[in-house]
């Protein structure tokens, strides 16, 4: 169980809902992974159109909580206009909050980031900001009125996993009570479970199960890993040793 | 009346934003409007006057990541 | 579902019975983990003691299967006697053979594994080595007789985790079709769904999980983690790039 | 007889690996022995003539990893 | 050689001058590292005091150029005031420009700093600022008028050395043009060589080389491996393989 | 300085001399990197042919010290005869002993390895063991009468670098005393100074220098690196720490 | 006059910085002196008037990373 | 006589590997010889008697890693 702006959720992991092969492969992935939210954007709708409200019933039918993103947003302007847009079209204050500032890494312009924040957590958007792992800027994040924040730990959709664990550390002990949610960046669910075993709250990823071979049977593959690294984390793990010591005692051996 | 929708001029006979969306055939509580990059909520569709040049984004869900 | 020698096992995760904090944790830790498998061993028993009958009805009473060990054994004859004596007592010819080379690491010696283990074999016991990832001594381990190869991915107790991926990568492409269990090293649920990642078949673990402030609660993460390995291996996994590519489509984005 | 027993120097009667044993209330099927580091089998233990200076080795379950 | 704001430096390393076991200690190892530049700082003078001018001759007498610095500011304006009192005192329009956002990590504020950076900048300040590895934050600092960047590659004295390859890699990569000198973080000489082969056109350090056992045996040692991770870039480095390929030629070999 | 069986070396490097573009190249690179030994080979030659005596020349004129190695062997029985043949052409005892257990990774036949290792130990030869990091058998080759061993870091040819630190650090720690030569798997210079900061006592490459783009460049390279990691070592490095430390004094810092 | 000199607090009897400086035996070219924060060019020192409670900083080369 | 001669198959009149080498235009004091797995120092080519089908070995330096 985990809370998030008073919500509480079944599952610490959060699924993106672009790029599967089919809708029905989709809502199976959902399923699978035990998701407790999933994230949504807009588009442009063609005159007559009826692809958005296709969409839209396939993700109320899933029945998980709903987290607009404001991606491919480039200026403060245009992420809170969609932010708006957003919240009036899926009936929720929740954002994702995306303000792109690098084409090749599609990493968060923290500048233009920090602004929107406070736009739209004075407008009482439930803000989720896609940040970097930069303590400072997560600081500016929280002072303008941020209760979340969501690090990267590699480029979107690089599955590189994380790539700086000193870093991931680091936030984890800087913010010991600010959930933090691992987004964008994770490959394997050996990544997502490291994360989680660092004490991060939750990961949120998309690419790594849509773009699997078998996407429903990756999706539960990372939600079985999410549980184990915060089961992991909860229970007190072993501190690596340099000198092996025997697993069985030494008390009591036969001598021949 | 010349108009930028979703990127696309057209030329349409509309004075309100509500009167675009008919015209264009577009209906369905799950559309978002914004003129000239500002939100314009579902209730002010039909009183919201139009300009010409004005630019209309008129979006609905997506998957997204 | 898991074969080895003709056994069909619920789960790729095998266990060791060595230090818990007490029986009833040790038997919980075994049933949470969902281990189909426990490692026992052999010592010596006081006149007129019961310690030895204590424990094993405690582990007949897990329902498992049981793999002896010939734990802290340095030489060929110890460790052949001490599999003869295990397969009296315990009823089963399945082995886990260990002949320790090196006090400071505990690494097997390589020469008495291999010899040890040809004798073992033309005795038809079932030898499971715990071996190296050298590649060479695998294949003498397998010329003399062995159907599974236990390589170590880090000194046993040390919880360092998988120190070299490169040469267990090797090991699996080398030996495709040969059953492979990553014995001792591991320390955290990422290290074993990391391995099972990899391909490898199975994974056995001890003092990462008996160690554990909370043994019960990291043998259930264990127990999912290698899952989750396992289901990814199945499921076709992204390869990480270096380029970040969006995950939200571009398509139709607004502009404004 | 002069044996060692789990590492112990006895001195104790005892003709047979069996009557050792006994005269040391070993008892239960759980029990495995060697003599001199090679096993012996339950079934041979009635017969098994101990000499002066054996080593024998009474082993039980215990954990291990 | 390399070149900054016009001049020709003969060598990539830059070399703190804070630390040391002692003055002369300072000075034999700034000779032994062959550091072409040395960085300075300013403090409160005690009334009659004569320890700056003291320290000053000694720096002068390297003979390097020298890079003042703002160390400890955490306030733009700390910082625009130190550089100016800075620029009258040293004689060098050269600022290494520090604005602390953290007391853990000792990191960057990229706000502050960029403001910093575009106030000293107008000001025709030689601006090397002490940045992160964000490219967004670089972007705004070339922006702002600064001709080099500074990225850290681990917290400042941690000696960790490279934590984020995947960034440092490309950084270079999205700024072929400008002077990249790795500052903060370096341990050990490797850690030097490695960031040089990456391209980084330099590397500025200090605790590594004055808290080793002996600082000018390892100031040599940095110098060296400065030159040797340089020298790699151009000469064509080999791609790691994953295959191992005969170093000795198979053609013509004798069989017995 | 550097003794090896009675013979004191001017450096640390040994350097192989196949697969460079020319001759030319080839003695240009072992000037420039300094080495002071240079491995070679022997191969069938042509009725009638000069080819063995041109390289020959070549090899002399160099004026350093010559390791003959076994590459190519498979077999105990080669691997003899090629070092006996070896030490009446090259007129030295010194043999660097390859017995390749493994097409993929040319790794050693440590079984092998060993026995040849005691026959021509017994027959007063130098032997210079290539192995892996296996301790065990490390203990086997001291035993069998080696004093120097050439622990491999990663499979030859692959320019992988260090692949197993850990095991690198047991085999320093666990034979202080006995010469160390890390042969095979080095990539880049920072490989090297890496592998010399652990404290090992000297390396072999080949690949990585002869197929550089440009090779005298990257043994130029090698060169320095060798030196700054030996230097390294013997200055007492800092030890990394998590947390941030101040490399310029606070005591003193102005306040504004 | 009060002033916070380099943080501390005197009594100072100096009408301008660089009488400032000499009053509290200050010399020298190497020497770097702010007030209230801002800079003051040693050419300035002379005609620079203090008045009371002015923050003082004098600041000297010292070691940096 | 029947040899086979770094791997080729020769047909020779060398009774001896002196002869051999002679015969075939090797010379040079950098080389080594091989008979069936086994150095033959160069001292003892010139009495070391060859039988059909031999092997010879015939090698010379070249670069080596």
């Amino acid at each position: 169980m985990f809370e998030l702006f008073g919500a509480t959720l079944p599952s610490r992991l959060l699924l993106g809902t672009a790029q599967y092969p089919s809708p029905a492969i989709l809502a199976d992935a959902v399923k699978a992974s035990n998701a407790s939210v999933v994230t949504v954007s807009l588009r442009r709708e063609m005159a007559g159109g009826r692809e958005g409200e296709k969409f839209w019933s396939l993700i109320r039918a899933l029945g998980t909580r709903i987290l607009p993103n404001t991606a491919g947003c480039h200026s403060v302007k245009e992420a809170v206009t969609t932010a708006k847009m957003a919240r009036e079209v899926f009936g929720t204050s929740w954002i994702k909050l995306e303000v792109i500032g690098n084409q090749d890494t599609l990493q968060p312009d923290v500048f233009g980031l920090v602004e929107a924040a406070r736009i739209l957590c004075e407008d009482d958007f439930a803000v989720f900001p896609y940040t970097t792992d930069d303590l400072v800027v997560a600081e500016r994040l929280l002072d303008a009125g941020c209760k979340v924040l969501m690090p990267w730990c590699a480029p979107i959709g690089s599955a590189l996993g994380p790539v700086n664990i000193t870093a991931l550390r680091a936030m984890r002990k800087h913010f010991p009570d600010v959930p933090l949610i691992v987004d964008a960046g994770l490959g394997r669910p050996s990544h997502a479970a490291t994360v989680m075993e660092l004490g991060f709250d939750a990961v949120l990823l998309n690419t790594a199960v849509a773009k699997a071979a078998d996407p429903v049977g990756m999706a539960r593959a990372f939600g079985k890993a999410v549980e184990a690294g915060r089961e992991a984390f909860g229970s007190g793990m072993l501190e690596p040793r340099d000198v092996a010591v025997p697993s069985t005692p030494t008390f009591g051996r036969a001598v021949f | 009346m010349n108009l930028i929708v979703n990127g696309e001029a057209l030329e349409v006979d509309a004075s309100t934003l509500a009167a675009l969306l008919a015209a264009l055939d577009y209906e369905g509580d799950w559309l978002a409007t914004a003129v000239n990059s500002d939100l314009v909520h579902k209730a002010n569709r039909a009183e919201f006057q139009l300009s010409d040049g004005d630019r209309i984004e008129i979006l609905s869900p997506m998957q997204g990541g």
